[in-house]
């Protein structure tokens, strides 16, 4: 009998092999939107490299936020932790290999996940939100102070990387930067799915619902949110060591209170608790703000509160969040 | 205000966009009594939170008295004499007991609170409690104190019983019906033990997967055997 | 041919009415000079980074550069933005022209550099000997814990001591500083005759000087000394009363006698809209545009970068500031640095007024940096 | 057979209110327990207490003869003790089937895994179906719980605390809120039950109670006045007047 | 022991300045469940009401407060009706990009209409100048500002906790869905909420903009500011966030005194630890 019942479980699932089928379009779609980038934008590589990095961030900041719930305006401290770590590790200690200031970057993100998880996870709601605001600060008051080590308000300069793999030069048009950042966020990306997918996915999503009913199952949603903090770290981590390495400076901005906000203004933006409403989120985020500081470098601000207004007004569950409704509704009546 | 009759007319509703109830008709006489039943999922709680105004309407009408409040919100609905306890209780968290009477009294004076606690001497002991801090019975015993403080000429009951002590089922059974019988209130119960409900309405309808599958006296019901085994899932009323 | 200038700067955010400066300068600039160099179109490209952001300064700098092909980097009103961009200009083949940003190390990063603006130091040694001229000999430094601010701190404090006077202590405070009543009791407390002070020009400036005022200082007589940037003119409005008598240096004021600038506010103040929002990053972005149209000059439009600094080293002209020169070894701009009162105009509007100059001031901070 | 659960003296109170007051209990392995009282006695109160939910004044709780008074709620599940709450608390945006899935893989010490899913988890996903079978949610395990009846996540909610498989099952008014026609059902699981499993039952709906209990304490302002077999409970003039009302006359069909 | 009663006697009036402008916030943050980040944006539109009012149109200092109290509500009143109706009961994040959104636009929109340079609201002879304490001297509008404070803060405690209106609110908050079942108009509650906070945020512009000169850029830069006292005194308490900004301010301006240059740190830490040991907050309500 049970294995019978397991067999129209699993057929009655809403379609397992679609999920599958959704990693590899989505994976699919990232590279395809790359190269479509590249082709498109030859000459503005850096900020499509800076758009990978700061999607790497709100990759991350959706891990905690979209995923556990875990409210924080402070997610900056894990990505310029981590740029930091990189930059230092470059100027100060002589590591200048890519891939090694990228373990270092991811290093300093996890540490820095460690940090924040500890003290952020001790309370809910807005106190928690405080927390967070509070030690984004505590962070940028540090770097700024130690400025021996992290350069201070004048940033962290001198990051001369060397060349990938012994062959791409990090040079001013950007395409080894540009290369290496989609890989990383590819890489990145596939790893998330599994993981957002994994028993622990599921495990942090019922905490996001209803930490008392994960406690009386056993389970301590502590553990799992500092797991989840520091696996978020190291997403961070890598976002900063890419944008130390690709920009060769890192700024106090990349520890800013800012920077959270606005990396939780795109998470939003997009959708939270979806990796694809994070990346859609970074994406049109970034790409309106640069169209429109373009277009009118004085007045631009406005236009980006209006977009998201307009988002809040029309896309209540965020871009991706309303469209993936939208389109799963179609498909619903079409089948 | 005294009690007024309820018309439903072809009422369809749901969330969202899922429908759960499909073309559901009935009428209840001023003072009456209608007991709605049928098992889980089938839309009972879905009828009552649409009366009172808070799902999604498709299509119908519904009126009270003479008045029609199909467009109406819902707080117009409650000031029209509308009455609702709702499944979930709904207890005012942060508002402590008296303060949870007060905003049901809809603008009768302080001293009504009295009726309240004499109907359950329980809650004057709380009285300063939070409405988070009651036991189970406590918030039932609140949430439907509340409704009725505010006279409403329809009352619409979720499963007032639940997590209620026996000794309180009957008492708050025979308040209910003493309220009909006066001509004080129009009451929908709806009720999971059968037998109390059947004892207590003068009619009753059943719901099958959103739409009215039965209606009749409570006499009736008992000698259909069929529609009681088919709609209801129990083996036999007696 | 159209030659084009990406102009980087704060155009929004907290410090917009900075860039909006920039953007005067270069407009009366070229409403002065007209927008042709030869037979080349000048075309001016902004793009904004609000607030200190050097990943972004440099993505813009490099799309500027690769995208739309500019043959020239200006602007830059922080210094981590400018820093950010240094490493870029030798493989783009673009001069930078520093129209604010203050840090004395910014030309060492790369012999494209030129700095048309001033720099903390040069700005605030002079005062040290204002100080010491007013009487004064013990000092209390305040300034904001931020690379200029730490600037300011270091070349006050060497040009006071050199000439004998001491700094009986040295607060750096928070940028995000609102209330400054504590460092009132401070200064109070610390038995100083004076007190240096600097805080970037905006907001804050305002609750300093009134607490000043209100905690009684003024009053007790200590006196205030401080770089232009605490009574730059579109702040003195707001600061009004409370401003009166303070002195400071600068390299700029915008009530400076002479044709040149008298031409310059003109044209700059229709640029703007409201003259009062005048202020000195315009004049840096003026005589960066000077040295720009002298570089196009020099290449004939080419873009040659190193010919174009080379053709500026040592170029001297008159700028609506006075006479300025641009120093052949540092690149850094040689002018006089003024000392100025805040006073009170016949119209009842408040200007800082030119009481002395100190002629032909380098920057000390290069001297320092070794 | 020794005591698996026991309460020695257990005290609390709110504000000078005792909603507890010196309770002491035992129940040995195998135990069907009613725990019944007015509204407001106490009974979730004690749950709580006993559960490691509240901080109790003063007092003891044992499980298998170790003291867990110091120990956490957490390490109290882990130990086998497993509680139902009286207001459903269920996760509104994941199916049934997650639910007891993710309760399957904690018990099992696999909640942690960054990699799988359950759904590729053949030894998981039978323990899920059966599960959900038995309390007839099978047809509604893909379902997010939002959009199920009320009555139907009190199954739910029954089938999470099975999935734990504990030692002690302690379930607040399981039935409330569950028609006459399902409420066989959740008897039905629960006499499914392992025989060596105790479990304590807070119940109002006195069918239920009396079907499923072989002891009953009664609960009143705090203190048990009485704990003894569902046959004498009926006879007793205090559980009468305080609880039971006409119930008792109208006798039961057990 | 002189330093010390001058330090109290900053930190109450850096305090009850604080209170001011941020209890509206804690009105439609605790109360009515909105992270209401325009909050700073609506106290701005406040200062420079009543700048242009005491300015250009030379009303009296009085008149330039109801002007700016009643002009901003006005001008809040239709963005409640279109804007924030659609986010009550919205998630937290949805609430913060929307008021996010509305303070980018209300930030754009003053700086195209006033400019960016600092506006001050002129004060009337009365409220100039310092008064003596004795052991030191005090601006007189800081005292004024303690007074507003201390009105400020029995009238909403008075109305929240004791009147009809506060515990339909309060209802309202709850449950709206209920509270509209039992004949409460939501709406209109919440409207009416919404301009009492809105009022409250343009009152403390005015009356702290001494403190906290106005400009464009105000509506962001302090919005941390206020987020914090009023999240640390718990969202909704009156008590609670008077309590908490007379704390913070204390800790803000001992900080500052006895160590500038770790001001910040030690504000902070101080944040981290009081949330820390009231993780709902000093006077949180629950839930
Ligand atoms: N918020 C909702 N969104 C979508 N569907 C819902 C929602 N609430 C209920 N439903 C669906 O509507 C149907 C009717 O539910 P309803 O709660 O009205 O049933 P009920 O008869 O009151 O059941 P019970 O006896 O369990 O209280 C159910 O199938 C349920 O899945
Ligand atoms: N946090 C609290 N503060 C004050 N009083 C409380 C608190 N929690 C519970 N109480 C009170 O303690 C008493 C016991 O509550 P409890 O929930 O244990 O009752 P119960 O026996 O489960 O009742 P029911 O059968 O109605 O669920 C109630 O009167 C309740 O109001
Ligand atoms: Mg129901
Ligand atoms: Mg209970």
């Amino acid at each position: 009998m049970t294995m019978a019942a397991m067999n129209d479980a699993m057929t009655s699932a809403p379609g397992k092999g679609r999920k599958l089928g959704r990693d590899l379009a989505g994976l699919a779609a990232i590279l395809a939107l790359a190269v479509l980038g590249y082709f498109l934008f030859p000459n503005n590589l850096a900020l499509l490299t800076r758009i990978t990095a700061i999607a790497l961030l709100v990759l991350s900041l959706d891990l905690v936020t979209g995923y556990c719930g875990v409210a924080t305006l402070g997610h900056a401290a894990l990505f310029g932790s981590g740029a930091y770590a990189a930059g230092i590790a470059a100027v100060h200690f002589g590591i200048t290999d890519p891939l090694l200031m990228l373990a270092c970057g991811i290093l300093g993100g996890s540490l820095a996940g460690l940090v924040c998880g500890v003290v952020i996870l001790r309370a809910h709601g807005l106190p928690q939100l405080v927390l967070s605001i509070a030690l984004i600060h505590l962070f940028h008051e540090f770097a700024n102070k130690a400025s021996s080590w992290t350069g201070g308000s004048d940033g962290l300069a001198g990051i001369a990387p060397d060349p990938l793999l012994g062959h791409f030069e990090f040079d001013l048009w950007g395409r080894t930067a540009y290369v290496f950042g989609i890989v990383l966020l590819a890489v990145v990306f596939t790893i998330l799915r599994l993981i957002v997918r994994s028993p622990f996915g599921m495990l942090c999503r019922g905490i996001k619902e209803d930490p008392i009913r994960i406690r009386a199952m056993g389970a301590s949603p502590k553990l799992a949110l500092m797991k989840m903090y520091v696996i978020s770290g190291a997403v961070a981590g890598t976002g900063g060591a890419l944008n130390a390495i690709s920009t060769q400076v890192v700024g106090l901005d990349s520890l800013s209170f800012t920077l959270s906000a606005e990396s939780l203004v795109m998470l939003v933006l997009g959708g939270t608790g979806s990796l694809f409403g994070a990346l859609t989120g970074t994406i049109v985020f970034m790409f309106f703000e640069d169209l429109v500081s373009a277009a009118n470098p004085f007045h631009w601000l406005t236009m980006v509160g209006a977009l998201l207004i307009a988002v809040v007004l029309f896309a209540p569950k965020g871009l991706y969040g309303t469209v993936a409704g939208l389109v799963s509704r179609w498909w619903g009546t079409f089948r | 205000m005294p009690a007024t009759p309820l018309d439903v007319e072809n009422l369809s509703a749901g969330y969202g966009p899922t429908r759960v109830l499909e073309e559901i008709s009935f009428s209840v006489p001023a003072g009456a009594r209608l007991a709605v039943l049928g098992r889980n999922g089938m839309g009972k709680t879905t009828l009552l939170a649409t009366l009172a105004g808070q799902t999604r309407r498709y299509g119908g009408r519904i009126r009270i008295g003479d008045t029609d409040v199909t467009a109406l919100p819902s707080a117009s609905r409650a000031l029209k004499g509308l009455g609702f306890v709702p499944q979930a209780r709904c207890v005012f968290p942060t508002l402590t007991v008296e303060e949870n009477l007060f905003v049901g009294l809809k603008g009768r004076p302080k001293g009504a609170l009295k009726e309240a606690y004499e109907m359950f001497p329980r809650l004057y002991e709380r009285r300063k409690n939070l409405g988070s801090q009651l036991s189970g019975g406590e918030q039932q015993m609140l949430s439907t104190a509340r409704s009725i403080l505010g006279r409403p000429s329809v009352l619409l009951l979720d499963e007032p019983l639940e997590g209620l002590a026996p000794v309180i089922c009957e008492e708050l059974m025979k308040a209910f019906a003493e309220l009909a019988k006066t001509g004080d209130m129009t009451i929908l119960l709806v009720e999971q033990r059968i037998q109390s409900a059947l004892d207590f309405a003068d009619h009753v309808i059943i719901l099958e997967r959103g739409r009215l599958a039965w209606s009749g006296t409570p006499a009736a019901l008992t000698k259909d055997h069929m529609a009681v085994e088919r709609l209801l899932g129990v083996g036999g009323l007696h | 041919d159209t030659i084009k200038i990406g102009v980087i700067g704060p155009f929004s955010g907290p410090f917009a009415l900075q860039g909006k400066n920039f953007k005067a300068g270069i407009d009366a600039y070229m409403a002065l000079n007209g927008s042709k160099v030869g037979d080349d179109n000048i075309e001016i490209i902004y793009r904004d980074v609000p607030q200190p952001d050097p990943a972004q300064s440099k993505a813009l700098a490099q799309e500027l550069v690769v995208k739309e092909g500019v043959q020239y980097l200006a602007g830059f009103y922080f210094t981590p933005d400018a820093m950010a961009v240094t490493p870029l200009l030798e493989q783009g083949n673009v001069p930078l022209v520093i129209m604010n940003a203050a840090t004395s190390a910014i030309v060492t990063k790369s012999p494209l550099v030129v700095r048309t603006s001033f720099s903390l130091w040069q700005t605030s040694t002079p005062i040290a000997k204002v100080a010491k001229d007013a009487g004064v000999s013990k000092i209390i430094s305040v300034v904001s814990d931020y690379g200029p601010g730490v600037d300011a701190e270091n070349a006050f404090k060497k040009g006071f001591e050199a000439v004998g006077g001491q700094i009986v202590e040295a607060i750096r405070m928070p940028l995000a500083t609102n209330d400054f009543s504590p460092i009132m009791q401070r200064i109070k407390d610390s038995g100083a005759e004076g007190v240096f002070a600097f805080l970037p020009s905006g907001p804050t400036t305002l609750g300093f000087v009134k607490s000043f005022n209100e905690n009684g200082l003024k009053g007790a007589g200590i006196k205030f000394f401080a770089p232009g940037d605490l009574t730059q003119e579109s702040d003195l409005p707001a600061l009004g009363e409370a401003a009166l008598g303070i002195q400071t240096t600068f390299h700029y004021a915008v009530s400076h006698d002479s044709p040149e600038n008298k031409a310059f506010v003109e044209a700059a103040g229709k640029a703007i809209g409201n003259p009062a929002e005048l202020s000195f990053p315009s004049v840096g972005a003026y005589d960066g545009m000077h040295v720009i149209y002298k570089m196009i000059e020099a290449t004939g439009g080419e873009q040659d970068a190193q010919k174009g600094v080379d053709a500026v080293k040592g170029l001297s002209w008159t700028s609506p500031r006075g006479p300025v020169s641009i120093d052949p070894e540092s690149r850094h701009i040689t002018q006089n640095i003024y000392l100025r009162e805040v006073a009170k105009a016949e119209d009842g509007t408040y200007y800082n007024k030119e009481i002395a100059t100190f002629e032909k001031q380098g920057d000390p901070g290069l001297a320092a940096l070794k | 057979m020794s005591a698996i659960f026991e309460v020695r003296n257990l005290k609390r109170s709110f504000g000078g209110l005792a909603v507890t007051n010196d309770i002491s209990l035992a129940m040995a392995p195998g135990d069907r327990v009613a725990l019944i009282g007015p509204n407001g006695a106490g009974k979730t109160t004690f749950v709580n207490l006993v559960t490691g939910n509240l901080a109790p004044d003063s007092g003891d709780v044992l499980i298998g003869g170790d003291s867990v008074t110091r120990i956490d709620a957490i390490g109290r599940v882990r130990r086998g003790l497993v509680r139902s709450f009286q207001v459903t608390r269920l996760f509104q945006e994941m199916t049934p089937a997650e639910h007891v899935a993710l309760a399957v893989l904690q018990r099992d010490g696999r909640s942690g895994r960054l990699f799988g899913h359950f759904l590729a988890m053949p030894e998981v996903m039978a323990e899920v179906a059966e599960l959900l079978g038995k309390l007839g949610l099978r047809e509604l395990m893909h379902r997010r719980v939002s959009e199920i009846a009320y009555g139907q996540q009190r199954l739910l909610e029954i089938a999470v605390a099975l999935a734990l498989k504990p030692k002690v099952l302690l379930l607040d008014e399981p039935a409330a809120g569950v028609p006459q026609s399902d409420t066989g059902r959740i008897e039905q699981a629960l006499a499914d039950l392992p025989a060596d499993l105790a479990v304590l039952m807070i119940e109002h709906d006195m069918d239920l109670v009396f079907r499923f209990a072989r002891r009953v304490i009664v609960l009143a302002a705090g203190t048990i006045i009485f704990d003894g077999s569902p046959s004498e409970v009926t006879k007793n003039p205090r559980v009468r007047e305080a609880y039971l009302g006409s119930y008792a006359n109208a006798g039961h069909a057990a | 022991m002189q330093t010390v009663f001058s330090i109290a006697v900053d930190a109450l009036a850096y305090g009850m300045v604080l209170f001011v402008i941020s209890i509206g916030l804690s009105v439609t943050m605790g109360l009515m469940r909105v992270v209401n980040l325009a909050h700073g944006a609506f106290a701005m539109i406040g200062g420079y009401i009543a700048s242009y009012a005491a300015r250009d149109l030379g009303l009296g200092f009085g008149f330039a407060v109801l002007f700016a109290v009643f002009g901003t509500i006005a001008i809040a009143v239709p963005i409640e009706r279109l804007l924030y109706r659609r986010i009550y009961g919205a998630p937290e994040l949805t609430q913060v990009l929307m008021t996010i959104g509305i303070t980018f636009c209300i930030i754009g929109i003053a700086n195209y209409v006033f400019g960016p340079t600092l506006k001050t609201v002129p004060l009337p002879a009365a409220l100039q100048g310092s008064v003596d304490l004795g052991f030191r001297s005090i601006a007189t509008h800081r005292i004024f500002a303690i007074l507003c404070g201390l009105s400020v803060a029995v009238a909403l405690w008075y109305l929240i906790e004791k009147t009809a209106f506060g515990v339909k609110l309060r209802a309202a908050v709850d449950n709206a869905a209920m509270a509209a079942a039992l004949g409460v108009r939501t709406e209109i509650v919440y409207a009416v909420s919404f301009a009492v906070a809105v009022g409250l945020a343009a009152l403390g512009g005015v009356v702290g903009a001494e403190l906290l000169p106005v400009e464009p850029y105000y509506a962001l830069r302090y919005m941390v500011t206020f987020l914090v006292v009023v999240s640390v005194g718990g969202a909704g308490s009156i008590p609670g966030a008077l309590v908490a900004c007379l704390l913070l301010g204390g800790i803000d301006t001992a900080g500052r005194y006895l160590m500038p240059e770790f001001g910040e740190f030690f504000f902070y830490l101080a944040v981290i630890a009081i949330v820390c040991v009231f993780p709902r907050g000093l006077a949180g309500r629950t839930r």
